[in-house]
């Protein structure tokens, strides 16, 4: 393996128990969004286009799913000769075998794997969040501050900062000064994004030391952030000021597809910032003479023939003539027949409604319909 | 298929698609809104299981290289076997025209393959077939040579191939016309035959003073060679001039052909991956039998048409009957009807562009109209 | 991930307790072989050479350098889109986190990963065997005898069949009729080798019922094999006649590199059927002016300015000026220096023997020295 | 170096090599053992961080396709950057010769590259370099093109250009000449500068007739453009002569050289896997001063020799002062001296050869003597 400076580290644990449904087979990261994409696509393509080409994906619920998506990384061109991409789940040990105790816990646990690849720098990423970032920007002001610790925060209203975790800073510098986990009395409202690069000997060092502390949590945000703080470790704060959601219920799914609707969507998929993704080798979607589309995402190999408007279609799925498919996200290989009805719902993969059934759910209350299943 | 090194060859003269050709390769020419010609031949053997795969590089071979690069996107970027790139035959070693000189310059990669057959492709034709089913074939034929042929529903223009067989499958005639009737037996210059026979036939026909692989290879050796013909049920289109290449396109928005060429669930269509965004759909988009590729931007009125990957269509604007290629840009209240767009051409505000049916209008690359 | 008709499944948990020291770091599938390889690359390759295009590997005891090793699968050509290696190792569940039970668990626990790739056929194989085998022949006897499952024997000496798992066949057809483990009595001389080819959905419903009966030890010799037998399931023997050897003991691993040496080698590994490894990238081997060799196997990147005889010497090894190997097995970056004597022993990774210091061992007692360790 | 498009070019004259290069470019020549001589310019350029790597195919470019395939061997088979393959110009469309057509043909890989420099490099020369210590040189240079040179210590035949620097490193003249006397400045054919300045030195000396990119482009506009000279103190050769290729293939059987070139853990050189078995050394061997290949099989004497892979020596047999291509095979009691076997010769049993150091015997391809 070869050495490399820069290492991602991508916690994909995440079992998305809010997504309910959608998560009753894979893991929240692989979860679709976009008309196309796995949330975890976001993260990773983050990761390429920042030039990290050596990245680390831990995993735990449901890892198959997620683990066969992955493949070998080509897609997110991480099929690297002495690098790439790198699967680290919870594998069973001599001794003890168990889930990951918490996110510290996670990269504690593969500390030999850190050391194979000796980075002198490691980032800390979710696989949950929907974004799209440089870090090698992030890392420069990293080493200009020449800190031990650089965390991602971004602005939230200050009402909403109770339910953050806050970081104060110095303005002047940026540097942090306390962190606060959801407070009531917030002393800041940059809020932190759950994204952090760390020196690696610095990291190391506290892992090994949280690693056998009986009473920690093992959680980056309630014990190592705080821990470093106190050691007066030198650590700033990186400002971050694009779209960046959490889309971690049903609700925040639908709506943060629906962003992708607006005439101009606040985040733009379209730009030199490409988000990569495991291509399914489809054709251009057809829409037929009587389809009709407006105001809509469709994706590759989809077959349009009814009507479809503000609504998110990812490749394979189909329309049927006459039907009418409104403020909804239909995922890959879902079928709604003819003279279906799907009014503000999310159909999972492979769905079938049959003709002239209806699925309808209203604004914040949206009908799922898990993988596979058949209505009507 | 393992027994099966495959040869791709990319000889198709290019003089009837005019423009189009100028600077590519026929088999490099876009087509149904993500996909090059070459797609097919390739995706074909891969979804065969044929590893071993050589592509006779044409003379314009920039755009097949672009295109193909490593060959990763066909899961042919592979340490053994996998894609080898076959260059032409130096030039001036030989005056003679013709696909012969190239494949005689190649033979030795055939001959030290270890395979058993190989699979002679030529690249312009669409088609979705499992070459599997013609070893079989061929196998069962006890023949020398298969070759694949379709018959046509309908009357064929330009330079064609057909032949006649007998009640076994066996090729009892094989003729070069101008034009075919509905209902001839038109052949798709793909052969499937032993390493040994094609080595023999593409080395004696070539220190003879051949030109040709097949008027001259296959034709001149239909006496002595025992030939087998295998039939191809299904879609196919031959791009040898814009009106094929046009109507090829067109066929696509029939449900049945898309289905057939793209959405075989074992035989997909690999091609270069781009990693475009789905399509955006605006409010005031109206589209109809059409199909559209990831990365386009719409907001007025397309019908008939195919549109490449990044096509914007303004507000008001209409396409009809009309294939644009990558990122073209058809402006606010523009109008374009039966024409074909090369890349990256720009139609300004509130212009109006009409060809006809039987000839298109053909906009070259990086035109601003 | 597409559908594959033969899945290759290669259980490399093996921890190898008896090859000692050599294993202190490395799970036995890891421990190099021949000059250049690794003794898994054995199994990989017999995949690849077979036209096996999606290989899982089971991995279990110290995976990391394992899974390093392994990378993409570039080297055995199974870097491939939708198929290709995959490694499986007994992760941590949400209820139950345990290494696998026994071989058959291994494969169990995988079943998920097997409805993935949806194969006809699987064959289930051993990282720890140095051999060279068409596994596609040995498929095609499957099917031609309509079997259940197929079983790769060899004939051993009557007097050592009470040694090995013994197969009782009727001699016309292959049929297995019986099957002995460790017998005092044996039926037959045929040995099992642990190679199985399964029908997959047959193999499926066997593990199914072994995988919740609390009174199997889940291994496919003492559980599974007998269980089949019992159930009269259509089961063939094959025969394999080449070169056949289980490295598991130091003597074994040293005797199993001498036999390399011989001027005509039992096992020739100069054919067409290439054995494939992760390529360290060095040049030739430099031999110095007043450098000997004889008798010996020396691979890329060694600098020999001493004497070497009987012996093999793997990539990046150097042995100084009037240093002297005999009989001995030098891993990959040992480095002998000025004057040592290396005798009867097999030095690991990166071991260094100073100056003129001495390791002896003799035939029998082969002297061993752990990765990394100085001696003089 | 993620701002840094390499191109590879691979048109040395191949003249003085004799039959060596009659059906290969130079750069696809053996060598040391295991390597072509292009993989060092690829290696440098992987081993500097440089990911985006164009190769200009010279007219022989068989021997180069099969070698670098799909570019995986060197990390080279990426969906995004990695290697693209670029054809030379059209034949017919200009008689000129030299380089600069080409480069001029396929300006628009490195203008349309998203970079901000090019490193273009002759492939003919071997050395082990971090391009990344270049490029540092180069922005504290605050010129407009850098260039490599290294002071050669010892007198040089054949063509070379070398040039003259003042304190700053900064070039004040160029000259062509027959030989280089020992301590001269001796140009490696390798230029740092950024994309546009390169765009303006091919274009504008391409279009006013220019054949040659250091001798029109560079040497023309050395009055112009401020450059600067990095010196690469380790070990370079080029090979553009026999004599040369004889001489560097030998100075690997220095230890210092081998170490230098090979052994850098950070920068190793890379070239196409052939998972040959270790070097099997039999009972009558003996070896001395050698590199030896895997795959090699010896049973006789060998000194101060390069073996390839896959070479057998026979018992009794004696190979001296020689270089043997892959798969060559002395038998029995042969014996040859100062001479350099081209692939799969084989020299029988008892057989004698012997040339000159000065004159290396050159035996070819699948010779049987």
């Amino acid at each position: 393996m070869r050495k490399t400076e820069f290492l991602g580290i991508i916690l994909a644990g995440g079992q998305g128990s809010r997504l309910k449904a959608l998560t009753k087979t894979v893991a929240k990261p692989a979860v679709p969004f976009g008309g196309k994409y796995r949330i975890i696509d976001f993260p990773i393509s983050n990761c390429t286009n920042s030039g990290i080409t050596t990245v680390a994906i831990c995993t735990q619920y449901k890892p198959l799913e997620l683990t066969s998506y992955l493949g070998n990384g080509a897609p997110w061109d991480l099929d690297r000769a002495g690098g790439g991409l790198f699967i680290l789940p919870p594998y069973a040990r001599e001794k003890s075998a168990d889930w990951y105790r918490g996110t510290a816990d996670a990269v504690y646990q593969n500390l030999n794997f850190i050391d194979l690849v000796d980075p002198e720098y490691i980032i800390i990423l979710s696989g949950d969040h929907i974004y799209t970032m440089n870090y090698a920007w992030m890392l420069d002001a990293h080493k200009a501050n020449n800190a031990d610790a650089t965390i991602g925060v971004f602005e939230v209203p200050w009402e909403e900062a109770p339910r953050f975790g806050i970081m104060a800073t110095d303005k002047a510098t940026g540097r942090i000064t306390e962190f606060q986990e959801k407070p009531k009395e917030p002393k800041s409202n940059l809020a932190s994004m759950g994204i952090y690069i760390f020196t690696a000997k610095f990291l190391k060092k506290y892992l090994e030391e949280d690693g056998v502390n009986e009473s920690s949590s093992h959680d980056f945000g309630n014990d190592l952030i705080p821990k470093m703080l106190n050691d007066g470790a030198r650590m700033f704060s990186y400002a971050f000021d694009g779209y960046w959601k959490d889309v971690g219920t049903i609700e925040s799914l639908w709506l943060a597809n629906m962003d992708l609707l607006q005439d101009t969507p606040p985040f733009e998929l379209n730009g030199d910032w490409k988000i990569y993704s495991s291509n399914p080798s489809m054709p251009p979607h057809y829409i037929g003479p009587e389809g009709s589309v407006k105001r809509a995402m469709i994706s590759e190999g989809a077959k349009i023939l009814g009507e479809v408007e503000h609504s998110v279609i990812f490749p394979g799925a189909s329309v049927g003539k006459g039907a009418k498919v409104t403020n909804s996200v239909i995922f890959p290989g879902a079928k709604i027949e003819d003279g279906a009805v799907v009014n503000y719902a999310i159909l999972a993969q492979d769905v079938t409604i049959k003709p002239g059934a209806k699925v309808e759910g209203k604004e914040g209350e949206i009908s799922v319909i898990a993988e596979g299943e058949v209505v009507g | 298929m393992k027994t099966v090194v495959g040869i791709v060859n990319l000889q198709e003269s290019n003089e009837l698609l005019r423009e189009l050709a100028a600077t590519r390769a026929v088999e490099a020419l876009p087509f149904a809104g993500r996909y090059r010609v070459v797609d097919f031949s390739l995706s074909n053997m891969i979804n065969s299981g044929i590893n071993t795969v050589g592509l006779m590089l044409p003379d314009y071979s920039r755009a097949i290289l672009d295109h193909i690069r490593s060959g990763k996107d066909w899961d042919l970027a592979r340490r053994r076997d996998g894609l080898t790139y076959l260059p032409a035959a130096l030039p001036g070693t030989d005056a003679r025209k013709g696909d012969l000189k190239d494949i005689y310059a190649n033979l030795d990669f055939a001959e030290l393959s270890d395979k058993r057959y190989v699979l002679f492709v030529n690249a312009s034709y669409v088609y979705n077939i499992d070459f599997a089913d013609v070893l079989a074939f061929h196998k069962k034929s006890g023949t020398d040579i298969t070759m694949i042929y379709k018959t046509v529903d309908e009357d064929k223009e330009g330079h064609t191939i057909s032949i006649q067989t007998d009640d076994a499958c066996n090729v009892t005639d094989i003729c070069e016309s101008n034009g075919a009737p509905k209902g001839s037996k038109v052949v798709l210059s793909a052969y499937l035959m032993p390493v040994p026979t094609f080595a023999y036939i593409v080395r004696s026909t070539y220190e003879r003073g051949g030109q040709d692989f097949l008027i001259d290879g296959i034709m001149r050796h239909a006496r002595e060679q025992k030939i087998s013909a295998y039939e191809h049920k299904g879609y196919v289109a031959r791009i040898n001039s814009t009106a094929a290449y046009y109507k090829a396109n067109r066929d696509c928005l029939n449900p049945e052909v898309w289905g057939e060429l793209f959405m075989n669930h074992d035989r997909p269509i690999f091609t270069k991956v781009k990693d475009e965004v789905p399509v955006q759909y605006k409010d005031t988009a109206e589209v109809k039998n059409s199909l559209v590729a990831n990365g386009c931007i719409i907001r007025g009125r397309v019908e008939n048409s195919i549109l490449f990957r990044g096509v914007k269509v303004g507000k008001g604007a209409v396409v009809k009957d009309s294939i644009l290629m990558q990122r073209c840009d058809v402006e606010e209240g523009a109008r374009v009807e039966n024409i074909i767009c090369d890349k990256n051409v720009i139609i300004t505000k509130n212009r109006w562009v009409k060809g006809v049916e039987t000839f298109p209008y053909i906009i070259t690359k990086n035109a601003r109209i």
